[in-house]
């Protein structure tokens, strides 16, 4: 596909004869936010999983700008700019909020740092922009797991924020926030997308769906069962049904 | 008195080495080994053969146990990498006992049950430094040394990296941390200070043999790290003070029989380990919890 | 004969190895609990047994009274350290820390009170005799197995069949749902605890019966019980039960060609081989890396 | 087991010792023993021992001025060796301690050759102790001496194939050399030797072993207690009715009073407890109505280290000479030879001892010498 940064295909994963994902076509789009809808257990995690290295698929490619990216373990993948957040966000709990962002700006972290002082202050400095994005600046010196539920949405995003990934994997980003924290989210994140950033997000409250994405890929058991414009998908019935309620197996 | 004080006061300064350098394990990586006295171990003998068989310099000895026992440390780090949790504790007691008996059955090496007896007195560079005092300043250099050292690699980042695996590996990978490096690397950190550790103790009581690095020992340096509080800078050395000085002290209330001492030291630290876990699990020195 | 004769002691030691490792799997796989107080149970089982048995009580009553001290005993760690412990979201270390902690207590209580030297009490089933030439076999030896396996094939009967047994049986075999139980399952948990140590008595009776105990011989039981647990797979009961029984054979046969300082040396390279080469032990489901 | 009343006892010392803390004309002498651990059986045994002596000193009004001991805690390790013997040597400023085990007396020999302070051994028997320290005196034979009393006996028994199951520590080793050399002199052979760590509970393995080299005798050697005890009764067990023969860790009550123990024999320093000596009998008479129990080897090496402590300090006291380490070891290598309880003792120029060595039998639940 024309302009595919990320392009997954064929992708499947079998769990003790139970098949998570089966054979799964997928293209991320240059700017192009994408929504990955379905209901629970569908396999969109394991997707991520798949894509950031975290489980080894048993057949399929990803792509990475047309470098084959499988196999590699999930930290190279990381670094060659895909950053993820989780469902479950494991933040680094016993860490402060500034060691939770910085600790994401050193993926190279070893025995010393390169560029030296100079570097390790553009770093500090970065790490401050960005809570002040996030407006987490008051948490700085705070542990993780001192934050209430909101503040850790957002430490979770600021620790993507700082990467410069070029593709964010968010999984349930905004999952659970009361409604003014939930528009300054998604404020960012399309401050992000116009800043260039490739989106792919997990989400279930399809009012953030419409209101980000352009495309979404609908799954179900595994299966990718369609993929376009938002206002398609969302108006196939069928796909509605399975959504909302079908009574599942 | 001064004697017996320095004695005591330089042993508390070896252990605190350990603990501080197992707490680059347990507290900052979060690889909770109980194989610690392997490594104390391999540092005393190694250090013991230098001295014995080519110079009963420091430096030179402590070098040696200090590389040796990093070297070794794969051994733990390669269960480290493959398991976590309940796992790995059981690892690292199957090396601990595999080792025990290795280092009873290597005459050669380790003069089996019998020990390594004689080791010469220590010097630094040339200069003596067997008396008590001098080697306590040796240790105390040693001890300052490891800690400033341990503060600064855990300041930075890579301390967070460590810190942040011990948190959420998979979030550390995601965010680009090479695991098995960190780890390895760690591992090799704390067993090398543990194996310098052992140079300085094989001086100290000029004859070790393989009841020091038993499993009991393992869980001593434990119990002094989780006591004190793991993956602060200065807790280790609060729980070696409390472990080690408890028996001293003990020992010097007069009510206690002196035939029972040694049976009430345990009993009042095992039940000092439970009743901490219970109720302050995060060890004495760590800050109390914020809000929650 | 050597091979089969150690063989047999083989067996005898495995088969006591393996119901206490069971009783240490059922705990771990439904609990979540590294009860390293284990060892401590069978001590004071142990104890309790030839306490009883020195102070006149007729062999069946020392037995009971040694069955009331072990599940009492788990029964106190579960509801007086573990519990608060969970309660404070512990890490597993913590737990782990702890029960150290109380084993050591336990250990010098029994010196402190009884003595340090080992206790025993004298039976006329353990004299051997020769059944074929060469093959000497002691009455404790069927007696072991006649126990342990009527003991293991009653705890696999009551998982089976009873809703509690299933119910814990469903905890350790899919530790997800522990979380969905959450602290509902206090009453599983004591049962796994009750359950768990009552299988430690066997094992502490008859090696009072043949070797004697001491107040320090629960490290090794722990020992042996941990490493069968991972060995078998963490959570299968037979697998540790397997493994315990196999650990206790191979203890034996080694040194049929090796000296007895790598008896137990061996049983720890196993464990620590399994655990690089196959985490998930012999039955285990695969373990996350 | 040991008695409530001997903790109280020595309870009350230690508080005494306190006490007397001001008072430095008192002669300070340390004890090293495990009092916890699974050696602690030992350590209380010593301490009684030793205890006895000191009533016996007290009474006999030797000294002029009081002796005060003063208690650690080896643990049985090095370790709890070297922090013992330090604070016996720094804190207490002992002149004379009295210890045991061959892993706490190497730790603990340079730190009191260092600080001068004499160290009395009833209890290790290995043979790298005869060396370690000047200030080192074993008043215990060590076990080569006690092997080569054994061998020819079981020639003259006609126990010709012996299997031995030995500690694989520096006292195990050595009497594994002294077997595989002197067998053969004697006309008969080691059939088989099989090491065991000091840990090891179960024996059953072993037994078939044994059983399979099909031995005339079977030597045990292992320097601890409880585990004699189980080799002996899980050996038996195992239907194996050959004569059982170790040194002088056979000597401990707990393992006479065995039934497996019957028949066993063992060696040890000559001491006959129905002998008419006065020396002797007043021990093992103070020991029977101080402790309601039968005395063994181990208690009279501790009780004649103390004793020989006090004639020590008697003739430095008449000669108006201080009591310090350095002038008790001259005195013990001036005089060399000393009259204790069991009889004459003399020391080398190692001060190790050498006194007869007797061989007993254990029977009923007694120790009886048999030659």
């Amino acid at each position: 596909m024309p302009g595919s940064l990320l392009s997954v295909r064929g992708l499947s994963k079998e769990f003790g004869g139970v098949k998570a994902i089966q054979s799964v076509d997928m293209d991320l789009v240059e700017g192009v936010v994408t929504a990955l809808v379905g209901p629970n257990g569908a396999g969109k995690t394991t997707l991520f999983n798949l894509i950031c290295g975290h489980i080894s698929p048993d057949a399929g490619e990803v792509q990475l700008a047309g470098r084959p990216i499988r196999g590699e373990r999930p930290h190279t993948i990381a670094r060659l700019g895909i950053a993820r957040s989780f469902q479950d966000l494991r933040l680094f709990g016993r860490m402060s909020v500034r060691d939770n962002v910085l600790s994401a700006l050193e993926p190279t972290a070893w025995l010393w740092q390169p560029g030296g002082r100079r570097a390790a202050r553009a770093r500090l400095h970065k790490t401050e922009a960005a809570l002040e994005r996030t407006g987490l600046s008051a948490l700085a010196g705070a542990r993780a797991v001192d934050l209430s539920y909101a503040e850790t949405k957002f430490l979770s995003l600021a620790r993507i924020l700082v990467t410069e990934a070029r593709i964010w994997l968010l999984d349930e980003p905004a999952s659970g926030l009361d409604p003014v924290s939930r528009a300054r989210f998604v404020a960012l994140l399309k401050e992000a997308v116009a800043a260039g950033v490739t989106v792919c997000l997990i989400e279930h409250n399809l009012d953030i769906v419409t209101e980000l994405a352009d495309r979404i890929a609908f799954l179900d058991r595994g299966r990718k069962l369609a993929e376009g414009e938002p206002a398609a998908i969302l108006r196939d019935p069928e796909l509605i049904a399975i959504y909302f309620g079908e009574p599942r197996r | 008195m001064t004697a017996y004080l320095l004695n005591l006061a330089t042993l508390a300064t070896i252990f605190g080495i350990l603990a501080a350098s197992l707490n680059v394990l347990i507290g900052y990586a979060g690889i909770f080994s109980v194989a610690h006295a392997v490594f104390f171990g391999v540092g005393a003998y190694a250090g013991a053969q230098v001295a014995l068989n080519l110079v009963p310099d420091v430096l030179l000895a402590s070098l040696a146990g200090g590389l040796l026992s990093g070297l070794l440390s794969l051994c733990l780090a390669l269960p480290a990498l493959r398991v976590r949790g309940e796992y790995f504790v059981a690892a690292s007691l199957g090396l601990q006992m595999l080792v025990v008996t290795v280092f009873s059955e290597a005459h050669s090496l380790t003069g089996g049950h019998g020990g390594l007896v004689g080791i010469p007195p220590a010097s630094l560079l040339g200069i003596d430094v067997s008396s008590p005092w001098h080697f306590l300043a040796v240790c105390v250099g040693a001890l300052a040394l490891s800690l400033v050292w341990i503060a600064i690699l855990m300041r930075g980042g890579f301390g967070r990296g460590l810190m942040a695996i011990r948190d959420s590996e998979s979030a550390a990978e995601a965010l680009g941390k090479n695991v098995p490096a960190l780890k390895t690397i760690a591992v090799a950190i704390g067993c090398s200070l543990a194996g310098v550790a052992g140079t300085l103790f094989a001086f100290q009581l000029a004859f070790i043999n393989v009841e020091s690095f038993t499993l009991e020992q393992s869980v001593l340096l434990m119990a002094m790290v989780i006591i004190g509080g793991a993956g602060t800078l200065l807790g280790p050395l609060v729980g070696t003070l409390l472990l080690l000085l408890l028996p001293a002290a003990l020992s010097f209330i007069p009510f206690i029989p002196a035939t029972e001492i040694g049976t009430v030291q345990q009993l009042v630290y095992g039940l000092a380990m439970t009743l901490l876990m219970i109720f302050r699990p995060a060890g004495l020195a760590a800050p109390s919890t914020g809000r929650r | 004969m050597l091979i089969l004769q150690l063989l047999a002691s083989g067996i005898q030691t495995g088969v006591l190895y393996g119901l206490t490792a069971a009783g240490f799997a059922l705990i771990f796989g439904a609990t979540r609990v590294f009860h390293v107080a284990h060892g401590a149970t069978f001590v004071l089982a142990g104890y309790a047994f030839v306490l009883g048995a020195q102070a006149g009580l007729p062999w069946p009553v020392s037995c009971l009274l040694a069955l009331v001290v072990a599940i009492g005993f788990g029964l106190f760690m579960d509801a007086f350290v573990y519990r608060p412990i969970q309660r404070h979201e512990g890490a597993f270390f913590t737990v782990f820390v702890a029960a150290f902690g109380a084993s050591l207590v336990v250990q010098n209580l029994i010196q402190f009170c009884v003595g340090r030297g080992s206790v025993s009490v004298s039976t006329p089933l353990t004299r051997a005799s020769e059944i074929l030439s060469g093959l000497y076999i002691a009455p404790v030896f069927w007696v072991a197995i006649g126990v342990s396996v009527a003991l293991f094939a009653l705890v696999t009967m009551f998982l089976d069949r009873t809703d509690a047994g299933v119910a814990l049986r469903g905890l350790s075999e899919n530790p997800e749902l522990l979380r969905a139980f959450g602290l509902s399952s206090r009453r599983l948990s004591a049962l796994a605890f009750g359950i768990g140590s009552a299988m430690t008595v066997p094992g502490a009776i008859l090696t009072a019966a043949t070797s004697g105990i001491e107040p320090a011989a629960g490290a090794h039981v722990v020992l042996i019980s941990l490493a069968a647990a991972v060995v078998g797979g963490i959570g299968s009961l037979r697998g540790a039960a397997l493994a315990g029984l196999l650990l206790g054979i191979t203890e034996n046969l080694i040194i049929a060609v090796l000296d007895t300082q790598w008896s137990e040396a061996a049983g720890f390279l196993v464990l620590f081989a399994f655990i690089l080469f196959r985490p998930s032990g012999l039955f285990g489901q695969a373990v996350r890396r | 087991m040991m008695k409530r009343r001997t903790f109280l006892a020595s309870g009350a010392a230690t508080l005494a010792a306190w006490r007397a803390f001001a008072q430095t004309q008192s002669h300070v002498v340390g004890t090293l023993f495990p009092m916890s651990g699974s050696n602690a059986e030992f350590g209380t045994l010593y301490t009684n021992a030793v205890q006895l002596a000191l009533d016996h000193i007290t009474a006999d009004r030797m000294l002029m001025s009081p002796i005060e001991l003063r208690s650690q805690d080896s643990q049985a390790t090095p370790q709890g060796g070297a922090v013992g013997m330090t604070r016996l040597a720094t804190v207490d400023k002992a002149s004379y301690v009295l210890l045991g085990f061959t892993g706490v007396s190497k730790a603990a020999a340079p730190i009191g050759g260092r600080n001068k302070v004499v160290m009395i051994n009833g209890g290790g028997v290995g043979p790298d102790l005869a060396t370690l320290s000047p200030y080192f005196v074993n008043i215990i034979p060590l076990a080569n001496k006690e092997v080569t009393v054994i061998l020819p006996w079981l020639a003259k028994e006609g126990l010709k194939r012996v299997a031995l199951i030995y500690v694989d520590d520096p006292l195990g080793q050595s009497i594994n050399q002294e077997f595989a050399a002197g067998l053969p002199k004697q006309g008969g052979t080691l059939v088989g030797a099989f090491s065991v760590p000091p840990t090891q509970q179960q024996f059953g393995a072993i037994a078939a072993r044994v059983r399979d080299v099909k031995p005339d005798a079977i030597y045990f050697a292992t320097p601890i207690g409880t585990q004699l005890s189980q080799m002996a009764k899980q050996l038996r067990d195992n239907g194996i009715t050959q004569q059982f023969v170790t040194y002088s860790v056979g000597n401990l009550p707990s393992i006479v009073a065995q039934p497996e123990s019957e028949g066993m024999i063992f060696t040890g320093q000559a001491a006959d407890w129905a002998s008419n000596e006065p020396k002797i009998k007043r021990f093992v008479e103070g020991w029977r109505t101080k402790y309601k129990a039968e005395p063994v080897t181990y208690a009279l090496n501790y009780y004649n280290g103390l004793m020989l402590f006090a004639m020590l300090a008697q003739g430095l006291e008449r000669a108006g000479t201080p009591v310090t380490g350095e002038t008790l070891l001259a005195e013990l290598m001036r005089v060399r030879t000393f009259q204790l309880a069991g009889g004459e003792v003399t020391f080398d120029e190692h001060a190790s001892a050498s006194s007869a060595i007797q061989i007993s039998r254990v029977h009923g639940g007694r120790s009886e010498k048999i030659g």
